[in-house]
């Protein structure tokens, strides 16, 4: 949340550190692919290819930081999209791709209720039952598919999932305004931030170029994001979501009703991972059995690069979104540069622990508290315990 | 014992925090041994602070302290621990997955876990407190009066030559309050321990203390025996400025109408079934002793006790058993533990009290104006003197006292209906609680309802129409200020039988 | 281990004197996708030109976004090891619209349940792989050889873990070639190991628990049939062990007695093929299905198949 | 801890739950074995199988619970237990392999010093720490294999690895004595639950029958869990450790050295991974760069599954290994159902969300507060929330 006046704050390594680690992690492969002689690596293409690749984890990443944010924690979220993408491919032959879409975002809201439901009433830790999840909606995807992969056969079924995935967006034009209203705005209501934001977007687009189009999803996170940024920052839910994360004894004496909303993350979180797996499931008219796996730690991985607390209370989803973008950016780096494989996971795990370090050690800084690690200022609520 | 060379002598002790904040600003203090120093001060005058930087959990930034004559610099608190100096802190911090023993033992250094003298000492220890607990309780299990008394617990169990005490008495009740002052004597007189004890209740300091320090802002502006001072002159000096004692409050002429009835509200083995009606402008008292029932009470009223039963009206309609309904019904309770009830450590102070009104408008979705919200922060620092940089300060970088006033504020809203206050003076200075206590009294006088948990039955005396006198989970008669003294109440709630709180059968 | 590095191209020099070809593997930790790897940039070597190997890490999602990758930089020729045949169709359109020749690599492009190897997808240049269902049916043929003719044989299978294709071709052609054996059997238990070692240490044990009288374990691939052998040898079991692949470790315990056959995959010639069905712009013409021979090899004849992973 | 007379509390589900779950497990799996005229499923050999099956996973979850009773979190177990193996096997040609065992343990405690050093002294957040690790270390395996197998050739080296890692040791005696041991001070000094174990573990011999031997490596789970239970439970390091894991603020100011103690855990989890790892690298003299790939969720798993709190304090290393043991029933009981492959994820997932139901609603109806479900996950040491 930065929407106080005072500039180091918000410019301040803690608040805006995963920002600079990404802007030093684009500029640094520029400089590395040029000086390759390699086409310039901040073309509109590439930037729209890491957008791309990016979308699916950033769109569960924004849902898991909410959930993250009540203190509560997710890890079937790529099961969960994997089944809905089942479902949509399984049905959207016989049922048209709507309805299959509706049917799949259902299925997946209802996997969200029943975690939400069992770690809620039955009052399991959240870990272990999403691990259950997991497992058993992975299963029930290789039941649904038999252990092979669906495809769409329907040719104009098909032809509508790619329109649903794969338009590009021309965005030079939209992307002009926006830096423009942001900048406007940012001089208007004097906020430092979102000028910084217009300028970057504005620079980006014009290195990127009039030809300048995104894929589909990119625009669905977007939203997404926005929609869910503004949730959190400006309305009431999005302040109870904190408080309940916060210290959710406290939050129900203020009459937050904590069941609710605690749910309501889980349902969210699920129905999010739902329309990733509609898009993956689109992408190609196909899924198959192992679709997404593994994909819950990159999931949570962006979200707590992007600095959402495991423990709730805290977290923003513009910054899982940019987190998101720095774990493909990497990746996508690597491609370009044609990096020797062997050494793409060495370097990618050092580098995220190295972006971790930038807003953690300057967030320290800021506050001068080294031993922050072990300094509770006030005693923890009495339930800790509870969770033995 | 040598009283030329003092225990522990601080000079000129400083300390700014990270953010800006100067706690304090050059202390000079002398703890001689076989003596009880009182250590007073508003809230946020650096008590806490101060005892923190001698018990080595804070480095100061400037000064120097010396124990037994040399000078020393703790950094970390094994050093004053093993040269023999216990603290109890304000904060009460205890392993809530510890069992009370374990966390007792918590600074021992044997080797074995579980040695059967061990257990007999604490056993004799918690015994001489009156068994406030049961050594195999879980901390975390246990309420904020019996928490407290683990503390005192741990701190005595070390035997050490100075025991500090940060407001040791303030979520105690009258019976627990006694033998904590009988167990001070005992060290003191007896076994010649210095004691530096931290309170806000004038009557302890003067019935305790040898000599006094009082803190304003960071500076040590009085030192003195107790017995050349007086109650008004160290209120002042704590205060800066005269403070009008509370006289009771005349019982009003006619009695509103009844705002709120509960009726038989039950919690089992916790409540037996209560009924009373509150009416228009009254102010009611609860009165006990730790563990009587009175946060079981109030959390049944408030809907917040999942197993409670019976019904609960506010102006003839029912309210539902969740604290969301009961709070958009209007009422508002201020819980007996801030830290793990009251306030969200992650929020700034502007929207820990913004809770309170956004919960009061009810669930729907509406767009929270910050800058509203910041003015109503302002308000209540203004109204209820919290001390702080500003509305966006964290609540955990204030001062207890501070952070108790940001709780109370969260629920001086006008949509407030019934106001429930648990113990809502715990840590609060005496300039701030006559203020809060005037403030409530002048709520009622605007026509709110008010229930007063507090375990200061002067306070209850001073401020309520009429006084629910409770024991072990049940209401056990009432009491009319007017006719009431603070020992008859003591009596009543003591009621002979020391039993350890519980259920009843 | 410095050929390995050179082979994954980070030495080779970004832009090749005759051409850049990219090769987007399922994970660069599967031994075998390494040695494909390994095969296709040492023929791009002798061929004086530079590849892009990628690694999928066994995400699909990763090997559509590397593929993205590969096309965007507009390398000569894309050879693709697909973790889905299936998803891989969308890939070849993509590689189409591009302009840009692809290959398939070890799999095919297409509904494996479906379509035959041989027939290879429309849009590809060619495709490189051995034939999985033949693979099953080398193992079977073995099998029948080595099961004594009268009695009817128990026989449990070992499969990868579920949801690859190869799970069901290579036990489809498996069964095949017993019944055409006319060798009377029972499939008792068939189990995944998924493909890792300890996994089908794990599978035998737990299967041998139950039907202590398994005649012989077809282990779907050989990392599984090592860790089987360990738990026959200790179960005290006489069960005969075969598996596929080819792969180092199995050739040297069928050297070393511990495991009857396999059938020899050369992943190095995979790549090799790939490549040069690539090279030139694709015209290199020639037959679209790529294949060599994936013979069964027991102790006897043992010293024809070179692990190559 | 158990260690008070309260029978009820003993016996209760929330103290022994989790041995009521794999009971429960083990007996309905003889059941149907049986009923399909299966071989007895609760045979010497098929229990010393689980028990082998899941000694690598139980090793890693000793060390594992000990970190969570920290309050920190390991994910990089399973990398560095590969490391470790390659490590061995790459050196044990070369210098023997007990020189290679100590170089692999070192490189494991290295990492182990590194993670702990970056959460403790740099404060990032230990999953986004040990995420990192977890891709570096896998990255650095990658690096020193080449990205292809490497195998012992020397056969003695073999020989003596296959000795350390295969030797079956005969226990029945042992059992025999074990259990009388138990039952005696059982009786003697009134441990019920000791009793209870004595009885177990006398059954189960029993039914073993005197032919039974088990692998090397569940020896050696079983001084390990030993080791960890009598430190945990009877000195004070033990409850140093549950202390600083409980409320690390109220260990700090009880003079405990906070720091020594989360980096010591650190340590040891990586050790213990690295153990494992050479005990997984014995085993074929052999190892592949993708070797145990994934472990460290099964390993969070058991750990959990054995009731140990993810917001440290509590947790006890015996029910760890029960947990470990559950999961690996589980998957022996598939193969010897011979049950298919497409249907096993959905029952696991079922089952383990079962088992931990088990003993979750047994424990909350003894403390009868359900509102724990909603405050257990919170209480978050205040500086995580500054994390943010
Ligand atoms: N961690 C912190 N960061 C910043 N400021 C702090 C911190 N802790 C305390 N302060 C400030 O230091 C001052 C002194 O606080 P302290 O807790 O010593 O007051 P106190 O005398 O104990 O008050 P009380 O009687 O309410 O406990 C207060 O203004 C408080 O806001
Ligand atoms: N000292 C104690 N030891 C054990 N249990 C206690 C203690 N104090 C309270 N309890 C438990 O809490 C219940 C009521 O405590 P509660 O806190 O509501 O009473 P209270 O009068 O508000 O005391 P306090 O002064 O702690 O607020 C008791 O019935 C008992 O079960
Ligand atoms: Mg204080
Ligand atoms: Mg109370």
């Amino acid at each position: 949340m930065t929407r106080t006046d005072d500039l180091p704050r918000i410019f301040g390594l803690r608040e805006a550190g995963v920002y600079y680690a990404l802007l030093i992690l684009l500029f640094a492969l520029a400089a590395i692919a040029s000086s390759r002689g390699l086409p310039p690596y901040l073309s509109g293409q590439n930037l729209g290819n890491i957008a791309y690749q990016a979308s699916l984890i950033g769109i569960m990443g924004v849902a898991m930081t909410v959930m993250l944010i009540t203190g509560a924690f997710d890890l079937s979220v790529a099961s969960v999209a994997a089944l809905s993408a089942a479902v949509l491919v399984g049905l959207a032959g016989s049922i048209g791709f709507v309805p299959a879409v509706f049917a799949a975002l259902c299925t997946a809201a209802a996997i969200g209720l029943l975690n939400g439901a069992i770690v809620q009433f039955v009052g399991i830790n959240a870990f272990i039952v999403t691990l259950g999840t997991l497992t058993a909606v992975r299963g029930l995807v290789l039941v649904l598919t038999g252990g092979r992969s669906l495809m769409v056969e329907d040719p104009d079924v098909l032809a509508q999932m790619l329109a649903f995935e794969s338009t590009r967006v021309p965005l030079f034009i939209a992307g002009i305004l926006l830096s423009a209203v942001l900048l406007g705005t940012a001089v208007w209501k004097r906020r430092p931030l979102m000028g910084a934001a217009g300028l970057c977007i504005g620079a980006l687009i014009l290195l990127a170029g009039p030809g300048f189009a995104v894929a589909a999803p990119v625009i669905y996170l977007a939203i997404f994001t926005l929609i869910m940024w503004a949730l959190l920052g400006f309305t009431t839910i999005g302040r109870r979501l904190y408080a309940v994360g916060g210290n959710a004894e406290a939050a129900r004496l203020s009459g937050i009703n904590v069941h609710a909303y605690k749910l309501g993350a889980f349902v969210l979180s699920s129905v999010a991972a739902g329309f990733a797996g509609v898009l993956f499931g689109s992408r190609l008219g196909a899924i198959n059995p192992t679709a997404l796996q593994g994909a819950e730690l990159t999931v949570i991985a962006a979200a707590i690069l992007g600095g959402t607390s495991l423990f709730g209370g805290a977290g923003s989803v513009v910054k899982t979104v940019i987190g998101a973008l720095l774990l493909f950016t990497l990746t996508n780096g690597f491609n370009v540069l044609n990096l020797g494989a062997n050494y793409q996971g060495l370097i990618e795990g050092i580098v995220v622990v190295a972006a971790a370090a930038i807003y953690t050690v300057g967030g320290q800084r800021r506050v001068g508290k080294p031993k922050r690690a072990d300094t509770a200022p006030d005693a923890p609520p009495v339930s800790e315990g509870a969770s033995a | 014992m040598v009283r030329d060379v003092p225990l522990l002598a601080l000079s000129g002790v400083t300390k700014t925090f990270p953010n800006g904040t100067v706690a304090l600003a050059g202390v000079d203090l002398t703890i001689q041994p076989g003596r009880v120093h009182g250590l007073l001060g508003a809230n946020g005058a650096g008590k806490s602070t101060l005892i923190k930087i001698l018990s080595g959990a804070l480095a100061p930034t400037g000064g120097d302290i010396r124990w037994r004559g040399e000078r020393v610099s703790w950094t970390r608190p094994q050093a004053p621990r093993e040269a023999g100096v216990a603290t109890i802190y304000q904060h009460i911090p205890l392993v809530p997955t510890l069992t009370a023993l374990e966390n007792i033992l918590l600074d021992q250094r044997a080797f074995l876990r579980h040695r059967a003298d061990d257990r007999q000492r604490i056993g004799d220890v918690v015994a001489s407190l009156g068994h406030p607990f049961d050594l195999d309780d879980l901390a975390g299990d246990l309420p904020i009066g019996a928490r407290q008394m683990i503390s005192i617990a741990q701190a005595l169990a070390g035997g050490a030559d100075l025991v500090v005490m940060d407001e040791p008495t303030a979520s105690l009740a009258g019976d627990e309050r006694q033998t904590v002052y009988d167990t001070i004597r005992r060290l003191a007189r007896e076994e010649g321990k210095a004691i530096l004890f931290v309170s806000h209740f004038l009557d302890e300091i003067m019935a305790l203390t040898d000599e006094v320090t009082i803190l304003r802002d960071g500076r040590a502006v009085l030192h003195a025996e107790t017995a050349d001072l007086d109650e008004a002159r160290i209120a002042e000096t704590i205060a800066g400025r005269a403070i009008t004692a509370l006289g009771r409050r005349k019982t009003r002429s006619e009695p509103g109408p009844v705002r709120l009835e509960v009726d038989a509200v039950a919690s089992p083995g916790k409540l037996a079934p209560t009924s009373f009606t509150l009416r228009q402008g009254e102010i009611l008292g609860i009165a006990g002793v730790l563990g009587s029932g009175r946060s079981e009470l109030m959390h049944a009223i408030f809907g917040a006790d999942a197993h409670a039963t019976g019904t609960v009206r506010l102006d003839g309609a029912e309210i539902g058993r969740y604290t969301d309904e009961a709070v958009a019904a209007g009422l508002a309770l201020v819980p007996e533990d801030r830290a793990g009830q009251g306030f969200v450590p992650q929020m700034d102070i502007a929207r820990n009290v913004g809770l309170g009104v956004m919960a009061q408008s009810g669930a729907g979705v509406r767009r929270v104006d910050a800058k509203d919200e910041r003015r109503c922060a302002e308000n209540a620092i203004r109204r209820l003197g919290i001390k702080t940089p500003g509305p966006h300060a964290l609540v955990t970088e204030l001062s207890g006292g501070n952070a108790q006033k940001v709780v109370v504020a969260k629920w001086l809203t006008d949509r407030t209906r019934v106001l429930l206050l648990d113990e809502p003076t715990a840590g609060i200075d005496i300039g701030a609680r006559t203020d809060i206590l005037l403030l409530v009294r002048g709520l009622a006088d605007e026509g709110l309802p008010v229930i007063l948990v507090s375990s200061e039955f002067e306070e209850l005396l001073a401020i309520c129409d009429r006084i629910l006198v409770m024991r072990d989970g049940r209401v056990i008669g009432e009491a009319d200020p007017n006719e009431t003294s603070e020992t008859d109440l003591t009596l009543m709630a003591g009621g002979g039988d020391r039993a350890p709180a519980g259920a009843p059968a | 281990r410095q050929a390995a590095r050179n082979a994954y191209g980070s030495a080779a020099p970004a832009t090749g004197e005759d051409g850049r070809y990219g090769l987007s593997t399922v994970g660069l930790s599967y031994p075998f996708a390494a040695a494909i790897a390994k095969g296709f940039s040492d023929a791009a070597a002798r061929a004086g030109a530079s590849t892009i190997i990628l690694d999928a890490q066994g995400s699909v999602q990763k090997q559509a976004n590397d593929i993205d990758d590969l096309l965007a930089q507009r390398v000569d020729g894309v050879a693709v090891m697909p973790l889905d045949s299936i998803v891989a169709q969308g890939w070849v359109k993509r590689a189409g619209a591009a302009g840009i020749p692809m290959a398939a690599v070890a799999a095919l492009v297409g509904d494996p349940a479906t379509r035959a190897v041989d027939d290879v997808y429309p849009g590809l240049v060619a495709l490189a792989s051995q034939d999985e269902v033949a693979a099953g049916r080398r193992a079977g043929e073995l099998a029948a050889s080595l099961l004594p003719a009268g009695g009817s044989a128990r026989i449990a299978i070992v499969e990868g873990a579920a949801g690859f294709p190869e799970v069901e071709q290579r036990a489809r052609g498996f069964r095949a070639a017993l019944d055409e054996a006319g060798l009377e059997y029972r499939i008792v238990a068939s189990q995944p190991g998924n493909w890792t070692s300890e996994g089908g240490e794990a599978a035998c044990q737990n299967i041998l628990a139950a039907q202590p009288g398994i005649d012989l374990f077809f282990n779907e691939a050989d990392d599984m049939v090592i860790g089987c052998a360990r738990a026959v040898r200790a179960a005290g079991s006489d069960a005969k062990l075969i598996g596929v692949g080819g792969s180092k470790l199995a050739v040297a315990s069928i050297k070393a007695g511990a495991v009857d056959g396999t059938v020899c995959f050369k992943p190095e010639a995979l790549g090799a093929l790939a490549f040069d069905s690539l090279h030139g712009g694709g015209e290199a013409g020639g037959d679209r299905f790529r294949t060599y021979p994936i013979p069964a090899v027991t102790q006897a004849n043992v010293d024809d198949c070179v692990g190559q992973w």
